[in-house]
């Protein structure tokens, strides 16, 4: 039987004695794409933060590929495979877009910490150019990861995580700011990400990216799922209706 | 057991003198963001400031006069130095470090860099018995003096209109903006309040230990860092327990282990709680 | 016009985050400021208010307010509820809006009748209070004072349906006396609250006019907002 | 290649004897004057090492005074009590400072921003107290601890070798420079800057934020103890200014005032500062009031730096450039 690629086992955390995200259980498949809506405030965010390691879960279990990370440094989830992006983007302001992606590209293959060798090093020059024509931004890195348009910082993070070829990726709504006539574009990189039996798991309030990109729609509310079905199914069902789509007034 | 009584008192009395510097330090750092270097020189302008008017007129108005002095400073700073660089914290601390240096060396310029005698009191020579230990007067001058402060602290931050601001800046500067107050007003406000505590902290350590030189704002500064961060930055309370747990520790430390060892045990003491608790005892609250 | 913006553009960390946006608010009713996540509508009240550098023009009022402090655009009027609350957490109810207070003469007759809980938890520190009455008192904050605007800043966000009920009818009521600009992420609620919507795209004004013309078009709602959520209910 | 000039000069140097009345008393290659020029030598190649944490890895330090305080009092102690030789006492002395930099920097930097800068600052205060209270007549209390003649080899003692002690700040700059230059061109030289930008983005990468700062702090660390020592040749001995906060903030000041975190900012801000305090403590005599203190004039110096200068000599230097080409 094959694990899947992330599973959170009835996972809760409380933000001091707040309690934000309550016995939430959910698992994405090797090359599933999950997506995960509810109101803002609902805790999506801090589910990712403790799938990712920056939150310690009170209660519950993560696991990737079956193996029990719940205990790991980000750093060190993030070796197993996993990747994320952040709701703000978070790419290396001072750096160049090759740059950013040339760190990636190093920090996936365990040379950052040789002095000896040069930054200018042809294997991870080709290897990060190869991801950045991926996600449509070959033309641009020489330019200065800090004043790249909002769209383009996103596309930059896609790279900064292909870049290590990852196994599961969480994504923080990567279309937030996005203009317009970039979402095609960009849900067009998005949509190639489950290639190879990722996994991807996905906040995102672009509803229409969402009902054609996931496989899966998770609903939380109030820190606790309200369920995980198709999108369809997820669309149709009363309470969720009510809790994310809101009453009429 | 007349040791103990000794060493608690004498420790309470240093401690008193930490939580004067560090409490304007604290509320400072909690509404502006700067950790002040210059804070030390606040201290010393108010030492000398005291000792001046002791020395050539008369002990009475020694404090009034440092304290005034220090507030001066802490103004002038505020208004000169740190508001222009506002929106640019990390050279308001860098500016406070550069007068840190300069500060120091005027004093020097003016008064040389060796130790002046410092006048106090004469009844502050005397003894009182307590539990059968002498405990020389000057530390309940020092205590009272710390008790008297954070008692008008707290009243301060509780009841005025002043102190309402400084908590709510404490917890978000650019909220108290967007409710119509001048919150750089307040900035003024706490430098000058700091200022003045450290003014205060410079007469009475002078008095308490016999001399004044020009780095002496500086080698409190250190220790009164220590009791911030301990206390949690921003918080007046805190900044007390942490003030009281520091001055006992090294009291006690010093008198038991090795000379320096007391210093050496505060520093641990700081190590242990970062690693603890990284924000601070108190949290981010202030009061 | 109560507020002008004119050619308002911002740069923050390197990226244009507006580029050139123009819109009016009229001195009554609700005005929405709509568009997807990220396209600068924070921004924008933020602008407006002095508390993020920009250049363009803007006027409140008849008097150019770009370059003058926060508070002091404040004090002539200008009231502004931000995102996520920000009620001072460590005050108590009462110091909350005690705090707020300008006028010789508060108001506390429309904010208790408005919000008769606030009055029952005056003691209580507003950290412990729940997400809906934070919200509650970051609106009578401004309501305290004789104000000629208000900027308010996604009041409902993160709100049970329950509560967001109640903070529509809030906004409602205290639009018969002051006029709004409304940023807003649920549109059923800014159908029911605004006349007018200002909709932000790619750091521009993409489109502005009545909400009516805007909500009761799905397909230009969908083009403009991106939403499926409301639109597609069945 | 460009940055090659510079070393030649300065190597050329000591042979000379061109006179620059202001600037030095005495012609270039006497020792006077080479001995004021390796004393900034080695505050260069301290303030680029110092950068190294500050400028590049982003790490506020406030106590990189107890390093160097390490190196130079390391090898006075080994050599005047102990009677070691000097190159064995040198290395165990900069190895000893690694070794505590590794010890310190594990427990501070779990702590980020204005908590490290504290803990830092609290560490170096430790040192402060230890050289001050004189351990068992180790470090010579306020006197400081001068090197003894006997222990030095020939060619580093007496006037007529300050020659060679001028070479020895230069190998010393040369080494920082190499190695914190090195660091910038390979890999790690990204890591920083991105540790520096992002850290949170860096762990997600898969680096460990931790292990990159420790070693950092560990090789500047090495690097500063490496600089007391050349110091205490330099001038004769160590002195408790070596452990001082006020060393560490000059430190800062040098780096900044040069452009903290530039390639060649740091190392011209610790010459130029060095220089200035020397030759105003010099002629400080005969300048009035507080103007015949260094500090003072430095201090003043660097508030308006910080204040109208922004990016120090090297944020100049770029936009002098930029007004130029305009």
């Amino acid at each position: 039987m094959t694990h899947p690629a992330l599973a959170v086992d009835g996972v809760s955390w409380h933000a001091g004695t707040v309690p934000i995200i309550n016995e939430v259980t959910l698992t994405v498949g090797p090359g599933e794409f999950v997506a995960l809506i509810g109101p803002n405030g609902a805790g999506k965010t801090s589910l990712f933060n403790v799938v990712s390691g920056l939150r310690r879960p009170s209660a519950g279990r993560v696991l990737m590929g079956g193996a029990d990370v719940t205990r790991l440094a980000p750093h060190k989830r993030a070796r197993r495979g996993l990747g994320r992006t952040f709701q703000t983007s978070a790419v290396f302001g001072s750096l160049s877009v090759a740059e950013n992606v040339a760190l990636a590209v190093q920090a996936a293959r365990g040379g950052s910490m040789r002095p000896w060798r040069r930054r200018s090093d042809r294997q991870i020059a080709a290897a990060a150019r190869e991801v950045l024509d991926q996600v449509g931004l070959g033309e641009l890195g020489r330019k200065a990861a800090g004043s790249l348009a909002h769209g383009q910082k996103r596309k930059l993070e896609i790279a900064l995580l292909l870049a290590a070829e990852p196994r599961m990726l969480l994504l923080d709504e990567p279309m937030a700011g996005v203009s317009a006539e970039d979402v095609p574009a960009l849900a067009e990189v998005v949509r190639g990400l489950t290639a190879g039996g990722r996994g991807v798991l996905m906040v995102e309030h672009h509803m229409e990216v969402v009902l054609d990109l996931a496989d899966r729609v998770a609903v939380l509310h109030h820190g606790s799922l309200l369920g995980c079905d198709t999108p369809d199914a997820v669309m149709a069902d009363a309470t969720v209706q009510r809790a994310y789509l809101g009453e009429a007034l | 057991m007349s040791t103990v009584v000794l060493l608690t008192l004498t420790g309470l009395g240093l401690a008193a003198l930490y939580f004067l510097i560090a409490s304007g330090l604290s509320l400072v750092f909690g509404l502006a963001g700067v950790l002040n270097f210059a804070h030390g020189l606040f201290l010393s302008v108010g030492a000398y400031a005291g000792w001046f008017v002791a020395t050539h007129w008369a002990l009475g108005p020694a404090i009034p006069v440092g304290v005034a002095a220090g507030a001066a400073t802490g103004a002038l700073v505020e208004l000169v130095v740190i508001r222009p660089l506002y929106r640019r914290p990390t050279e308001q601390v860098l500016a406070t470090v550069g007068l840190s240096l300069a500060g120091v060396a005027l004093l020097q310029s003016i008064w040389g860099a060796d130790p002046r005698s410092y006048p106090r009191p004469a009844w502050t020579a005397h003894t009182t018995g307590v539990l059968g230990a002498q405990v020389p007067d000057d530390r309940f001058l020092l205590i009272g003096a710390a008790v008297l402060v954070l008692a008008a602290l707290l009243a301060f931050l509780r009841w005025t209109r002043y102190g309402l601001i400084i908590r709510a800046g404490v917890e978000n500067r650019a909220m108290v903006s967007a409710l119509g107050i001048d919150v750089r007003a307040a900035f003024t406000l706490v430098f000058t309040l700091g200022g003045a505590l450290a003014g205060a902290a410079g007469v009475l350590g002078g008095m308490y230990f016999g001399s004044v030189s020009p780095g002496q704002g500086a080698g409190l500064l250190i220790f009164a860092f220590i009791v911030v961060v301990i206390g949690g930055l921003g918080s007046v309370t805190g900044c007390a327990v942490a003030a009281v747990a520091v001055g006992l520790l090294q009291q006690f430390v010093n008198y038991y282990g090795t000379s320096g060892a007391g210093d050496v045990s505060v520093v641990a003491l700081l190590a242990v709680v970062l690693l603890l608790r990284p924000g601070g005892v108190a949290g981010k609250v202030t009061a | 016009m109560i507020l002008s913006v004119h050619d308002l553009s911002v740069t923050l960390g390197g990226s244009h985050i507006l580029q050139g946006v123009s819109f009016d608010v009229p001195p009554t009713g609700i005005t929405a400021l709509l568009g997807r996540n990220g396209v600068g509508k924070t921004t924008t009240l933020r602008a407006v208010l002095g508390e993020i550098p920009a250049t363009g023009s803007v006027d409140f009022g008849g008097v150019p307010a770009l370059g003058r402090p926060t508070h002091r655009l404040v004090r002539d009027g200008l009231g502004y509820v931000p995102e996520d609350r920000c009620v001072f957490a460590g005050l108590t109810v009462a110091e909350n809006l005690r705090l707020a207070v300008r006028s010789q003469d508060p108001d506390f007759r429309t904010v208790f009748g408005l919000f008769p809980e606030l009055k029952q938890r005056s003691d209580q520190s507003a950290g412990t209070l729940s997400g809906g009455q934070q919200q509650m008192l970051a609106l009578a904050r401004v309501l305290l004072n004789p104000q000629r605007l208000l900027l308010i800043d996604e009041p409902t966000k993160g709100l049970a349906p329950a509560v967001i009920s109640a903070v529509a009818a809030a906004l409602e009521r205290m639009a018969e006396r002051v006029p709004m600009l409304l940023v807003e992420q649920n549109l059923a609620v800014v159908r029911r609250l605004a006349r007018d919507a200002v909709v932000l795209a790619a750091g521009r004004v993409a489109w502005h006019g009545p909400t009516e013309e805007l909500l009761g078009d799905p397909a230009r709602t969908r083009d403009l907002l991106g939403v499926g959520s409301t639109v597609r209910r069945p | 290649m460009k940055a090659l000039i510079p070393l030649v000069l300065a190597v050329a140097l000591p042979w000379s004897t061109l006179d620059i009345p202001f600037l030095f008393d005495g012609p270039l290659n006497s020792p006077g004057t080479l001995q004021l020029l390796g004393v900034c030598l080695v505050f260069g190649g301290l303030a680029l090492g110092y950068d190294l944490l500050f400028g590049h890895a982003g790490l506020l330090s406030f106590g990189h005074a107890l390093f160097i305080a390490l190196g130079a009092y390391g090898v006075g102690i080994l050599v005047n009590h102990f009677y070691w030789p000097l190159w064995t006492a040198v290395l165990l002395a900069v190895a000893g400072a690694a070794i505590a930099a590794f010890l310190l920097g594990a427990v501070a930097l779990r702590v980020t921003g204005i908590a490290l800068a504290m803990v830092t600052l609290a560490f170096a205060q430790v040192g402060w107290i230890v050289v001050n209270r004189d351990p068992g007549g180790l470090t010579g209390g306020e006197e400081g601890l001068p090197l003894g003649p006997a222990a030095v080899p020939g060619f580093l003692v007496g006037v007529a070798n300050t020659v060679n002690l001028y070479w020895l700040a230069l190998a010393f700059l040369v080494v920082v420079v190499a190695i914190v230059h090195g660091i910038r061109r390979a890999p790690l030289g990204r890591v920083l800057t991105g540790l520096r930008d992002d850290e949170r983005r860096i762990a997600v990468l898969g680096l460990s934020p931790y292990r990159i700062k420790l070693a950092t702090f560990v090789l500047a660390g090495a690097l500063a103890a490496l600089g007391g020592v050349v110091y205490v040749l330099l001038t004769g001995g160590a002195t408790p200014y070596l452990a001082s906060t006020d060393l560490t903030l000059s430190l800062i000041v040098m780096a900044v005032l040069g452009g903290a975190g530039t390639r060649w900012g740091a190392l011209l801000g610790g010459i130029v500062y060095a220089y200035l305090d020397q030759r105003l403590t010099h002629v400080g005599g005969s300048l009035p009031g507080p103007l015949g203190q260094p500090l003072f004039v430095l201090g003043t110096l660097f508030v308006l730096a910080v204040a109208f200068v922004p990016g120090g000599l090297a944020g100049l230097r770029r936009r002098t450039l930029s007004a130029t080409a305009s």
